[in-house]
């Protein structure tokens, strides 16, 4: 638990440092402010930001986290070398890159929102622990590619694949899906489809918190039945837990049995 | 020291070591040797458990390096290249070594910073240090602790001369405390100068392996250099 | 080729599980929209349903909506089964071509055709039903509806 | 009769229905002098409405004096006036019922509060209940916990003003009645009167030349005002505010909309206004703000909609492909989400110097209309329009990414719903 607290703390130490985080914070303040300033409207605001939290901050975590961990190669290997388990390794490498992006999604989101007083504090922890999931997901599956892909550029290409697919392509494959299928019962697979997806899912869950669920009509009801029930909650989160849980350890196992 | 039994590693299709069987003597500097792909860096990281081999058998003292990962405090490691997180200082590093090492005495931490004259790096971002002053963090990385086993990768490249001669005197000092040496180079004369003994890898088998003095001889060449090269016509 | 394959397998299963059932869903009073006239649905006593060879159900206010859908929006070939509430047990369907309907000034119903669905004649006890009334089959019904519903 | 519908379009009051009034005023006012006043009292010697009523000749005035009187079934078949005294309130206990059933001409009935009405599943019990009645006046009358409020069936010449009525907030649609309940009516007025939780709040089928002005109907558990084949009617200056689905007109011909305000009608098979098969309308000058859609069109034909605002709606408009001969005039649109949604593919409305917050075009020649031609539509709400289930990529990075893409290369939007000449400046209505 020691050598897991010390790989942390040291690579929080670093990527906090790192210029890029930095300015990340700062765009992401000042987008945050300015959004809340010009259009003032909690509906909007909430909807401009999603698009940041839900697409711009999954995007930033896989393809640092990418970075990250092709940059840390040698060092990685360097620690390796000292007596400590390579789970234990794997584990703070992992803390180590979320916490950060914890920290900016707060910080950079999280603070301008609650100084506003626009939305309500419960909407706000919501979307902050929303987008904090996704952003887990997309560590975890940069975790999965690096562990994997030794080239550094096939692995980025991955990454950012993978991010187009969740957040653009599979949207796509939906619509073309209930397009062709329209004259049969999808509804149930439509809505197993979008939650299996953790950007849909995070974003009709914050949809559907706020006054746009009505437009989303009886299709919309029919998931706010579903989400709004106690099983429902339950499974949202747990379909979230399970896209960073997979990844990781998928990754784990590899990681542990690698050759360096 | 160091037992290597039987050791076979393959990546995929590709086998990099086919039965190397091998022992470094205690208190003395062995040199590996042999053209890039021969395999020495993986069986330099199969002795550090980073690379896990297929068949064979590694004993460091008796330890066996695939049943523990404890045997690590035995040993310190440089590696060819050094690269550290961009933004931590030197100091900061060195002390997470020190810290992940079980807690081990930094002996030499102050011996090290004085030969390197490093203190005015200490305190510097990676992201600001020069290559060989990055090359001199790994050494004292690698030196910190009274190791039983030094294995270093290449250690003087891309290292200037007056560092060059330090690292040697440092590791001619340690192997006269009693320290086992693995030195992996390309430099045939810069190996001739401080080893005692030669194993030359090629295409993962050990074709030399034998004390540095008793190769010239039999080879009846002048140096280290023409005797290997003479070697291998022959072997052609 | 083996993974498109796949996929198209998985939509199968999918498929047949969700449209292998001929049985009518439960209305959602209150919720449900009817899919012809649009309105919410939610008197208890009326409802109707179709479901597609497909297996896609359609939800009514009433049978006339029903009607008009099946003749307008759907082909006849394509509907598998016609389901109607019975006004005297608002929770029990009854096979809409099969049920007896009961036309009366009594008892208007959403749309106007005043039709009441029951199952069979001794249900007709409970309604009380004043002189007045016409019995009807549900051949009557569908062209009462298209002669004064459809137009 | 032809003739006269076709005036009710262009009149605003009713006059048939004024006069109607003030005849039957003018009977009533010279009926004390030949008719007699019957009280009620809790501690007199009629102590009960029933017993007042069986004794009461033709033309006689009930006065209810205060107190709480637990009767129901209250039947009435000759000309009565009853009259309550601040405090007279009928109580129906719940059980099933009616407050009053009335079969008569000439009745008028004021300043009474009945409630508890019982709930019926075969029956549609109400306060007051009237059947083939003519020249009926209600007036100050407060129900409370109705089920159905107020019914007539087969009545003309009626009147029903300030009246407040309200079902129990508690009920579903399926156990609550209607508010306001006509049922092959004519030439009746409904004015000034507050209906809440309600199934409907008023609620019109096979009703004829009737008019509806100054209700408030709010909370009502399925529409504010629902209306069935019931051709000729007006309505107007009335808020709908906040009602399960909105407002519904349906079947019908020749109906006048105007200064209404629907408002807050927000769920998820909400509008402010639903439109079903109606023709030959008029729609004008009223509010449409904060509506899941504001107007949801299906069937409509040869209606015009002039100078309405909708505001900060969902959807503006929803128009169906079988929606013909509109049009769309010097109406503001402000701040909608999506403004026009529509699965047509072709041009069958039109839609002219209309103010629309979402145009970004110039007006060099400074004749307050915009250069360019605006289209309303976006990518988005075609795809919806055609297919229910593409509402879950509301809001998502493939629907944005092709909006934006449709911006630059348009392909799809049908380049024939237009304004061509957009107003610059919102209208002030």
């Amino acid at each position: 638990m020691e050598t897991l607290y010390k790989i942390t703390k040291f690579q929080i130490q670093n990527i906090i440092r790192s210029n890029w985080i930095i300015i990340y914070t700062f765009g992401l303040i000042l987008t945050t402010s300015l959004i809340i300033y010009f259009t003032n409207d909690s509906s909007k605001v909430i909807v401009s930001l999603m698009t940041i939290m839900f697409i711009l901050n999954p995007l930033i975590g896989i393809l640092f986290g990418s970075i990250y961990l092709y940059n840390s190669r040698e060092f990685i290997e360097l620690v390796l070398t000292q007596p400590i388990k390579r789970s234990t390794l794997y584990s703070g490498l992992f803390l180590g890159l979320v916490i950060p992006f914890i920290l900016v999604t707060i910080v950079g989101v999280g603070l301008p929102l609650a100084a506003s007083n626009l939305i309500e504090p419960d909407l706000i922890g919501n979307l902050l622990s929303t987008s904090i999931l996704l952003v887990c997901i997309f560590v975890s599956i940069a975790f999965l590619i690096t562990t994997f892909i030794v080239e550094r550029s096939a692995g980025l290409g991955i990454a950012f694949i993978i991010w187009l697919f969740l957040c653009w392509i599979y949207d796509g494959f939906l619509l073309f899906f209930s397009y062709a299928f329209q004259d049969y019962p999808i509804e149930r697979i439509i809505l197993a489809l979008t939650i299996i997806n953790p950007i849909d899912l995070a974003r009709i869950n914050i949809l559907l918190r706020f006054e746009a669920a009505a437009m989303l009509g009886i299709t919309g009801a029919v998931f706010q039945d579903f989400i709004s029930a106690s099983l429902g909650k339950v499974i949202t989160f747990a379909v979230h837990l399970i896209w960073i849980f997979i990844p990781f350890s998928i990754g784990y196992f590899r990681f542990k049995k690698k050759d360096f | 020291m160091v037992t290597i039994k039987d050791l076979y590693k393959s990546y995929g299709k590709l086998e990099v070591l086919k039965g190397i069987n091998l022992s470094f003597e205690r208190g003395k500097i062995t040199a590996i040797v042999g053209p890039n792909g021969s395999g020495k860096t993986t069986l330099m990281k199969c002795i550090l458990g980073l690379v896990h081999f297929n068949k064979g058998k590694i004993l460091i003292d008796s330890n066996d390096v695939s049943s523990n990962f404890n045997y690590r405090e035995l040993i310190g490691y440089m590696p060819q290249i050094g690269r550290y997180p961009e933004n931590l200082k030197a100091i900061e590093i060195i002390k997470l070594i020190i810290e992940l090492s079980n807690n081990r005495k930094p002996v030499n931490l102050d011996y090290l910073i004085d030969l390197f004259n490093f203190q005015p790096h200490l305190n510097k971002f990676v992201k600001n240090l020069s290559g060989g002053t990055i090359q001199k963090l790994s050494a004292i990385l690698a030196f910190l602790f009274d190791s039983k086993l030094y294995i270093l990768d290449e250690p003087t490249a891309g290292l200037d001369p007056i560092a060059t001669v330090d690292i040697k005197n440092l590791i001619t000092k340690k192997r006269e405390e009693g320290a086992t040496f693995a030195v992996v180079s390309h430099q045939l004369t810069e190996v001739e100068s401080f080893a005692d003994n030669l194993v030359f890898i090629l295409e993962g088998k050990i074709v030399i392996d034998s004390p540095i003095k008793d190769f010239i001889t039999t080879t009846g060449k002048q140096n280290l250099e023409e005797a290997v090269i003479d070697f291998l016509k022959v072997q052609n | 080729m083996l993974k498109y394959q796949i996929f198209g397998l998985i939509f199968l299963l999918f498929l047949l599980g969700c449209s292998n059932s001929n049985k009518p869903e439960e209305i959602k009073y209150g919720v449900d929209v009817c899919s012809f006239c649009k309105m919410t649905i939610v008197d208890p006593k009326w409802g109707a349903e179709i479901i597609t060879n497909k297996g896609k159900i359609y939800k009514f206010d009433v049978v006339e909506c029903m009607i008009a859908y099946a003749n307008s929006i759907l082909k006849p070939e394509e509907i598998k089964s016609y389901w109607t509430i019975n006004f005297v047990k608002p929770k029990e369907w009854v096979d809409a071509t099969k049920a007896i309907y009961i036309r009366t000034l009594q008892f208007p119903s959403p749309m106007g055709l005043n039709s009441l669905a029951i199952e069979n004649y001794a249900d007709t006890s409970k309604l009380n039903l004043k002189p007045g009334y016409e019995i009807l089959s549900w051949e009557d019904v569908v062209k009462k509806a298209k002669e004064e519903y459809l137009h | 009769m032809k003739f006269f519908l076709g005036k009710m379009l262009l009149k605003k009051p009713k006059k048939s229905i004024c006069i109607n009034i003030i005849l039957l005023l003018l009977t009533f006012s010279i009926n004390p002098l030949i008719s007699r006043i019957i009280e009620v009292d809790k501690s007199g010697i009629l102590r009960t409405i029933k017993s007042a009523v069986n004794v009461a000749r033709d033309f006689d005035t009930i006065y209810i004096k205060k107190g709480i009187y637990y009767e129901k079934d209250i039947y009435i078949n000759k000309p009565l006036t009853i009259i309550g005294e601040n405090g007279a309130i009928v109580d129906c206990r719940s059980e099933e019922g009616f407050g009053f059933l009335v079969k008569t001409k000439n009745f008028i009935i004021k300043n009474l509060t009945i409630k508890n009405i019982g709930i019926s599943y075969i029956q549609d019990n109400a306060g007051l209940k009237f059947d083939s009645c003519e020249n009926v006046l209600i007036e100050n009358i407060t129900i409370e916990n109705g089920f159905f409020s107020i019914y007539f069936s087969r009545s003309t010449n009626f009147t029903i003003r300030n009246c407040k009525l309200s079902g129990n907030k508690n009920r579903t649609e399926s156990n609550s009645g209607n508010g306001i309940h006509l049922w092959y009516c004519s030439n009746a007025k409904i004015e000034n009167n507050e209906i809440r939780f309600q199934r409907d709040g008023i609620y019109f089928e096979f009703v004829k030349s009737s008019l509806i002005q100054n209700n408030f109907c709010e909370n009502n558990l399925r529409y504010g005002l629902h209306f069935m084949f019931s051709d000729s009617c007006s309505y107007r200056g009335n808020t709908f505010k906040h009602n399960g689905a909105g407002v519904a007109v349906m079947y019908t011909n020749r109906v006048y909309m105007v200064e209404n305000t629907f408002v807050d009608n927000w769920g998820p098979s909400s509008y402010g206004l639903l439109l079903k098969d109606i023709k030959r309308s008029y729609v004008s000058k009223n509010n449409f703000l904060n509506n899941t859609v504001g107007i949801y069109m299906e069937g409509t034909d040869q209606t015009l909609f002039e100078k309405n605002n909708f505001f900060k709606n969902g959807w503006a408009l929803r128009i169906t492909a079988n929606c013909e001969d509109n049009t769309f005039r010097y109406n503001n649109f402000l701040a909608n989400t999506f403004e026009v949604a529509t699965n047509s593919s072709q041009s069958r409305n039109i839609f002219d110097r209309n103010y629309w917050s979402g145009y970004s075009g110039y007006d060099l020649n400074k004749d307050g209309i915009g250069d360019v031609p605006y289209i309303p539509v976006s990518l988005f709400t075609i795809i919806v329009q055609s297919n229910n289930y593409a509402v879950l990529l509301f809001r998502s990075f493939f629907v944005d990414i092709f909006e934006i893409a449709e911006k630059i290369f348009p392909s799809i939007v049908p380049k024939y719903l237009v304004d061509r000449k957009p107003s610059m400046r919102q209208f002030k209505w």
